[in-house]
């Protein structure tokens, strides 16, 4: 019993992490429409300015502040001269993002080198809490919090205001949106650049929890990101979350019980989710 | 091909020695020392002139991304295009291997470096490759003798789930049984996985003594981290392979404590070659040398006192000069045995510790081992 | 009297709690020119789409010759002869206007899985397709992107591919809407002359009560999902539910001629 | 009376090829100002380019005594310029209330006023005012278009076909509601719907290939059925 | 129109003939090798190109086929150590991937749009776990060395010809493909699928044809790569493959099919040029950044491919 709700724990952990590396995708991917292949690498310039900025300050508010700046500055620069030419061309859009993927993955190698940096926690969340005789370590619960404060703020910005609505609006017909008098361009440059600060925002938090980081760390999650955006419905945030929370506690009990298959998880719940349901958990038939 | 083609008197060809290895990719960073351990050894054993008897030394780098199909097509290049005498490479095992047949077709030395998987100079073996990196098997020979007597006899393993992490995990069993420890239980976890925990669970549950966690790159940071979040500590013993400079880096205070074999440490080595090296090394490069820069050097080494020995770059001149060669390097002697030619040298036992004005934990010497305590069986088919 | 080529059963369909189209049992003559009226919302386009399967009914059943067709797919249905055209322009938008309606004789023309003869080889396909763009006004915007017609040329295209199909059963969903006024008499001739050639049964959506008046033998009245009437038009325009909440004031002098 | 817009000598392209090839119009304030044509003459593109949609390579538009071409279509709208496209232009995932939602320039008393009036124009659209604007019925999808027009302040109304796909009833409302809006807003009308056209119109422009080939007074051109036969092929 | 026709065949037979007498004015081995390599990528993208710019599907599982080529040659020669038995090899290379094609084309196809280009990820990569988990069969990442390949595969100017021809036909075959009804039907299901099925087509049985005959041609592509490499790893079957496809296409341009043989060329040789500038400069040892500014910048200027954008300048002239 307390090795299933260890378990448990952990894959909801695990799920969390997941989704703050998704979050970011599930607006930009999932809202905008835009297949960003660039989405690991905005996350991983996150987790290294934020390194840089906890190794010089030695705040991880700092870190997190700067590394977030640091996304929605690239996401700003990345949809004014790259994306915005591409809306609705998803194809281009994979060769142009993956395109920004190299070149932004090996920047990372010109400014700190090809090499992996080790990622401390700050100080007060290192340690562990004793659940059920298992000790649980408190930068989980930590990353489980800002999970659930993520999901619930961009909720509310996504169904309380009008972005929401502008931005399904404007990925189908960006033309009709203009003529309602809605500048269009700005919100998309808004939301982009708030995505990207978001995937960035990810990168900071879980650098501690993986420990290390590197260069090609973003490209390592990015389609764990993909598939969770997939499975939960594309477009639906909520969807991420679950779909997320889906795959972590998949994973953990999977890799105890039948570790020969963790491999083969996020793929084969993909598959199989959208055998059953080919718009995702959340999504909505077309 | 051939060395027929002899240039002027005052003109020699150069020798050229072509090396295939990672200058991108994951492993990038192993190619890099590599090379720079490579051209030391070759400074060193000509003493600065980079030349023997007249014909200057060439060293040829092409890139392999980690990717074995890349390798055999600037394997090829350097073969074919630049007519190289000698192969070396790479910082990938599966590209070493892919490359490996074709040393044989064009019949050049191939020497290996730092590529570690067994089959190189095992299963997949041909005459016209060497090794200068130590193997799997002499990890786990160094390790595993240690651990039995030193730390437990019983031996939960966890490595990575792709033929490094099961042949690595192969040797390891081999070596402990062959010491008198079982290993119980072998856990493969997917290369990029973020939450160890139920393989950490099930360590636990498994009641060993002691934890063997294999590595390489990324994912041994995260790994070691989680274990000493979970106190895996105060339940058993931990033993790893200690890697370079940045992945000792990336352990933070996570590993301190930790015992393990080390292939190379530039601090552990008493001796002159080495001296040289870390001097030169930090001079050149502004660092000390690091994991792969030593088995690079011994490459260079080895190769210049086998063409010096061979007196050309015949190929079959050079495999009878390097076949049972010895030379010193900077664990002190590295010989070339003729069965595998697999290079037999020095291992250490260390122990990560703090030390004040480094900034990172330093592996300090616990049990330096001799070559032969350390040789792996011979696995070439006769 | 001969048998109904197209007969539906208490046909409905449910959109959450919505009942689009309600137990509609509907008879539909060979050889005839029937109009469906009604409101706006009133259920016409989707009874089509269940007629020719795009989507799928929650009860009743649909039969075609006797026979049923409810579970058979879009594409069987268009092999048996039901051809229709959309309410909402649905071509090819990145191909010439006239490979939009060749593809459609293609269709027909039983060739499409050859794959190592070159399409040209085929030419009176071409031909045909040719044809019909003249007899709505086409021919000479032939070789241009549908995507770049005005909207009235792409109702027109749409009646073409129709036409293209040659089924026996035509659903026509407002075919003429956005035309231009001089345009509309020439392709409601076309409408006409497919009617009088006799093999061919006509199912008519529009809102334009004049021209359905001319063409029609018979009127359906949608009503909420309902079939509220179905007779000649004079009977329906009689009707006096149909004056107040279809037609209103504007049309007074329509139905009195 | 007041020119409250004018588009002079319109020349705008799509891709290569040249579609309006020097338009005139001129709206004035409070008239309902009607553009005739064949299919393919440019009525659409030439309210896509007073809108910006597909703004001119020469020519001007002024609005307000304002120089508009080239600016925005955002900017168009927040001048106080309502659009109906041809093809309704309605989002098919957002429902319908979220397409309106998105419409409503300003969320203030009159404009909810205003949306109180559309939707006892259309009451059709209140029934579906949780549904996607995609599974609307043509008509609906109509009315929701125009809907979305008229619950903001506009000066000045652009409106493509509105009368296509609607049940005459319907298109008796929309034109008794075009007549009430009159007194305030200024209205630009393509309309194939004779009879939706001569009823509401005050003056009439025609064009043909891409030129401005009439003006006029509607109530003339309503009577001269030598004009309207050269012009519309209508008979007589 | 005829004359635009006519110059094109005289570019296509000059082109055509250079590669011909290549071998005779070049003595460079690797120049062949290089050239081997593009026109095997070329089919490969070719292939491609038919499920994305004639039928309008995006697979981000093409590399299944190209593995499944691969793989059949790789381990049937080399298990049996019989050079041959490589027509039985290809001819079970391509009855695999007719039947990968249906199963897989069968599951993934009722899904629309992203969702089935990712449904098609899924299953490459359980593919890729299973060939790397299954190394007794594959060898996994280490991958299957030296396959006894017939002597005469080994000449590399005779393997030159071999693949130049393997080229001109899979060239043939796919642009009579797209040309014939049933291509013309491919188009059309790209342009509108609802449209075409209410037409009479059954979309889904097309869509299968069109992703088998992509497969076998992609399949075949797979397998004269593990001739020509004598190697097979995991990596035929990696994503990174499939991206390749993907490049090459867009690269050259969607629809166009000999695109395809032009984003092979520019990937490439690029891919080589660029790797070897880091003895020119240090920067070049992050040649990759400029790898990827060269795909940047190429998309930017060159939205419709090469191919597309040349087509499209020609037109207008
Ligand atoms: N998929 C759907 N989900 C929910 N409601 C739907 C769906 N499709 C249609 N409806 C509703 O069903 C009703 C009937 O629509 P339909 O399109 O059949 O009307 P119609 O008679 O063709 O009207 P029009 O004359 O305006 O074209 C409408 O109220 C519409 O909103
Ligand atoms: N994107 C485009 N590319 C090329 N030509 C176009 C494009 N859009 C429109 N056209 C052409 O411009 C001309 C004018 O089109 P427009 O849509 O303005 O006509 P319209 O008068 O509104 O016709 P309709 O009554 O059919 O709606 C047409 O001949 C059309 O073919
Ligand atoms: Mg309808
Ligand atoms: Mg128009």
């Amino acid at each position: 019993m307390s090795l299933t709700i260890n378990l448990l724990l952990n894959g909801i952990a695990l799920g969390m992490l997941i989704f703050l590396i998704a979050a970011g995708l599930s607006l930009i991917f999932g809202l905008m429409g835009v297949l960003n292949f660039a989405h690991g690498a905005i996350f991983i310039w996150g987790s290294y300015i934020g390194w840089t900025v906890y190794g010089l300050t030695g705040s991880f508010i700092l870190a997190v502040i700067a590394g977030t700046l640091a996304g929605i500055g690239i996401g700003w620069l990345m949809e004014r001269f790259f994306v915005r030419p591409f809306y609705g061309n998803h194809v281009a859009q994979i060769l142009l993002t993956l395109g920004l993927m190299i070149v932004m993955t090996e920047l990372i190698k010109v400014v700190w080198g090809p090499i992996i940096l080790g990622f401390e926690k700050p100080e007060l969340l290192q340690g562990v809490v004793t659940i059920l005789s298992d000790p649980f370590p408190v930068y989980r619960i930590f990353t489980i919090g800002v999970g659930i404060l993520v999901l619930l703020g961009v909720h509310f910005m996504l169904t309380r205001t009008k972005y929401g609505i502008i931005i399904r609006a404007g990925v189908q017909d960006p033309e009709m949106v203009q003529a309602l008098g809605i500048n269009v361009r700005k919100v998309f440059s808004m939301v982009f650049a708030f995505g990207a600060g978001l995937s960035a925002f990810g990168g900071v938090i879980s650098g501690p929890s993986f420990g290390s980081i590197f260069p090609e760390l973003g490209m390592q999650n990015q389609l764990a990101a993909f598939i969770v955006v997939v499975i939960g419905g594309i477009g639906n945030f909520v969807g991420a979350a679950v779909g997320s929370l889906l795959i972590g506690v998949m994973q953990t009990f999977m890799a105890y019980y039948l570790p020969d298959a963790a491999l083969a998880v996020n793929v084969a719940l993909m598959a199989i989710v959208l055998m059953l349901k080919p718009e995702g958990i959340f999504g909505i038939r077309r | 091909g051939g060395s027929n083609e002899t240039g002027g008197k005052d003109n020699k060809n150069p020798i050229k020695i072509g090396v295939v290895t990672s200058r991108s990719g994951a492993v990038e960073a192993y190619g890099t020392q590599e090379i720079n351990g490579l051209k030391l050894g070759i400074k060193y054993a000509t003493g600065g002139t980079e030349e023997i008897n007249g014909r200057k030394i060439q060293v040829l780098v092409e890139d392999d991304a980690g990717k074995a199909d890349e390798g055999i097509k600037k394997a090829r290049k350097l073969l074919e295009e630049e007519k190289v005498d000698i192969l070396q490479g790479s910082a990938s095992s599966a590209v070493a291997q892919a490359i490996a047949p074709l040393a044989e077709e064009y019949k050049k030395v191939f020497m290996v470096d730092p590529a570690a998987a067994d089959e190189i100079t095992g299963k997949n073996f041909n005459k016209y490759v060497f090794r200068s990196a130590r193997s799997l098997s002499q990890d786990a020979a160094t390790g595993a003798k240690y651990a039995v007597e030193n730390l437990g006899k019983t031996f939960f393993h966890i490595a990575p789930d792709y033929v490094f992490g099961k042949s690595s995990a192969a040797a390891w069993k081999e070596s402990i049984e062959k010491s008198g420890g079982k290993v119980i239980q072998e856990e493969f976890a997917p290369v990029n996985t973020q939450d160890f925990t139920p393989y950490l669970q099930k360590a636990i549950q498994s009641k060993a003594e002691v934890l063997i966690i294999t590595w390489a790159g990324a994912g041994g940071a995260t790994l070691l981290k989680q274990v000493n979040e979970l106190k895996i500590a105060e339940k058993m013993k931990i033993t790893s392979v200690i890697p370079d400079i940045a992945g000792i880096k990336s352990f933070g205070d996570a590993g301190v404590g930790m015992q393990g074999p080390a292939p190379y440490y530039h601090a552990l080595p008493q001796n002159d070659v080495n001296k040289w090296l870390v001097e030169n090394h930090q001079k050149e490069f502004n660092s000390p040398p690091d994991l792969f820069t030593s088995s690079g050097f011994v490459a260079g080494v080895a190769l210049v006192q086998a063409i010096k020995k061979a007196g050309s770059t015949d190929t079959d001149k050079l495999i009878a000069a390097l076949e049972g060669l010895t030379v010193k390097g900077p664990k002190g002697d590295y010989t070339f045995r003729k069965e595998d030619h697999q290079a037999l040298q020095p291992m250490y036992i260390v122990k990560l510790e703090k030390k004040q004005g480094v900034d990172h934990l330093v592996p300090v010497l616990v049990k330096e081992l001799s070559g032969q305590d350390t040789a792996p069986p011979v696995t070439v088919k006769k | 009297m001969s048998n109904p080529l197209l007969e539906t059963r208490g046909l409905t369909i449910q959109f959450g709690g919505h009942v689009a189209v309600n137990e509609v049992n509907f008879q539909l003559k060979p050889h005839t020119f029937k109009s469906i009226i009604g409101p706006n919302g009133a259920g016409k386009t989707t009874f089509f789409n269940l007629l020719s399967g795009q989507l799928k009914p929650t009860a009743g059943s649909v039969f075609f010759k006797g026979k049923d067709i409810t579970k058979l797919a879009v594409y069987e249905r268009t092999r048996l002869g039901i051809g229709r055209s959309f309410q909402i322009t649905n071509v090819f938008p990145n191909l010439t206007v006239l490979e939009n309606v060749r593809i459609a004789v293609q269709a027909k023309g039983g060739v499409s899985f050859r794959l190592f003869s070159h399409y040209r080889k085929f030419h009176q396909f071409e031909e045909t397709a040719v044809r019909l763009l003249e007899k709505v006004h086409l021919a000479a915007k032939a070789t241009q992107l549908a995507k770049n017609l005005s909207h009235g040329d792409k109702r027109k295209l749409e009646i073409a591919i129709l036409l293209a199909l040659e089924p026996e059963l035509l659903l026509l969903d407002e075919p003429t809407a956005g035309m231009s006024l001089e345009e509309v008499p020439s392709i409601i001739e076309v409408i006409r002359t497919l009617k009088d050639s006799g093999d061919h049964t006509i199912l008519l959506i529009e809102h334009k009560i004049d021209m359905v008046l001319g063409l029609s033998d018979s009127l359906a009245v949608l009503f909420n999902g309902r079939l509220l009437a179905d007779g000649t038009p004079q009977e329906i325009m009689n009707n006096e539910l149909v004056q107040s909440a279809y037609l209103g004031g504007l049309y007074e002098d329509a139905v009195k001629s | 009376m007041k020119t409250l817009l004018k588009a002079e000598n319109l020349q705008t392209y799509i891709g290569q090829y040249h579609i309006l090839q020097g338009v005139e119009i001129e709206v004035k304030e409070g008239r309902v100002t009607v553009i005739l044509g064949r299919n393919g003459a440019g009525k659409t593109t030439t309210l896509r380019t007073i809108m910006g949609l597909t703004p001119p390579r020469e020519g001007r538009v002024i609005f307000q005594g304002e120089e508009i071409q080239g600016i925005a279509p955002y900017e168009v709208a927040n001048k106080g310029i309502g659009y109906v496209p041809e093809d309704q232009g309605i989002f098919s995932d957002l429902t319908v209330e979220e397409n309106m939602k998105l419409a409503m320039r300003k969320n203030e008393k009159a404009t909810q006023d205003r949306l109180e009036f559309v939707l006892t124009l259309f009451p059709d659209l209140k029934i579906a005012w949780k549904r996607k604007g995609g599974n609307l019925s043509g008509g609906q999808k109509q009315m929701l278009s125009i809907a979305r027009a008229f619950v903001n302040d506009n000066k000045l109304l652009l409106i493509d076909e509105p009368s296509k796909g609607l049940a005459p009833i319907v298109v008796e409302k929309v034109m008794e509601s075009i007549r009430e809006l009159k007194k305030h807003t200024t209205i630009v009308l393509v309309e194939q719907n004779f009879i939706m056209a001569s009823g509401v119109g005050d003056d009439v422009f025609i064009l043909d290939d891409g030129h401005t080939v009439y003006r006029g007074e509607m109530d003339e051109f309503k009577q001269d059925d030598a004009l309207k036969k050269k012009y519309l092929g209508i008979g007589v | 129109m005829g004359e635009k026709l006519f110059t094109n065949k005289i570019l296509i037979a000059v082109v055509l003939s250079l590669l011909v007498l290549l071998p005779f004015v070049s003595d460079s081995r690797f120049l062949l090798t290089m050239m081997i390599q593009v026109f095997i990528l070329a089919v490969y993208g070719m292939s491609y190109d038919l499920l994305l710019g004639y039928t309008g599907i995006v697979s981000f599982g093409h590399a299944l086929f190209f593995g499944t080529g691969a793989y059949s040659v790789g381990i049937l020669l080399s298990k049996t150590k019989e050079p041959g038995l490589l027509p039985l090899a290809i001819l079970i290379a391509v009855a695999m991937s007719v039947l990968v094609g249906v199963i897989i084309g069968g599951l993934s196809l009722r899904v629309k749009d992203v969702y089935f280009s990712m449904i098609t990820l899924a299953f490459a990569e359980l593919f890729f776990i299973i060939s790397e988990k299954w190394s007794s069969l594959t060898g996994g990442n280490d991958g299957i060395p030296s396959i006894p390949v017939p002597a005469i595969f080994r000449e590399r100017i005779v393997f030159y010809y071999m693949a130049l021809l393997f080229l001109i036909a899979m060239y043939l075959f796919l642009r009579r493909l797209v040309n014939s009804p049933l291509g013309r039907t491919l188009q059309a299901i790209r342009e509108n699928e609802h449209r075409v099925e209410s037409l009479g087509y059954n979309v889904l049985q097309f869509k299968l044809l069109s992703i088998v005959a992509s497969g076998v041609v992609a399949t075949l592509a797979g397998a004269m790569w593990a001739i020509f490499q004598r190697y097979v790893n995991t990596s035929v079957l990696g994503l990174d493959r499939t991206v390749d496809a993907l490049l090459m296409t867009i690269i050259g341009g969607t629809g166009t099919l000999i695109g395809a043989v032009f984003g092979s060329g520019v990937i490439t040789f690029a891919h080589e040029w660029l790797s070897s500038l880091s003895t020119v400069h240090p920067i070049f040892e992050r040649w990759l950044l400029f790898f990827g500014i060269l795909y940047i910048v190429i998309v930017m200027f060159f939205p419709k491919g090469i191919v597309g954008t040349i087509r499209d300048r020609w037109i207008r002239r």
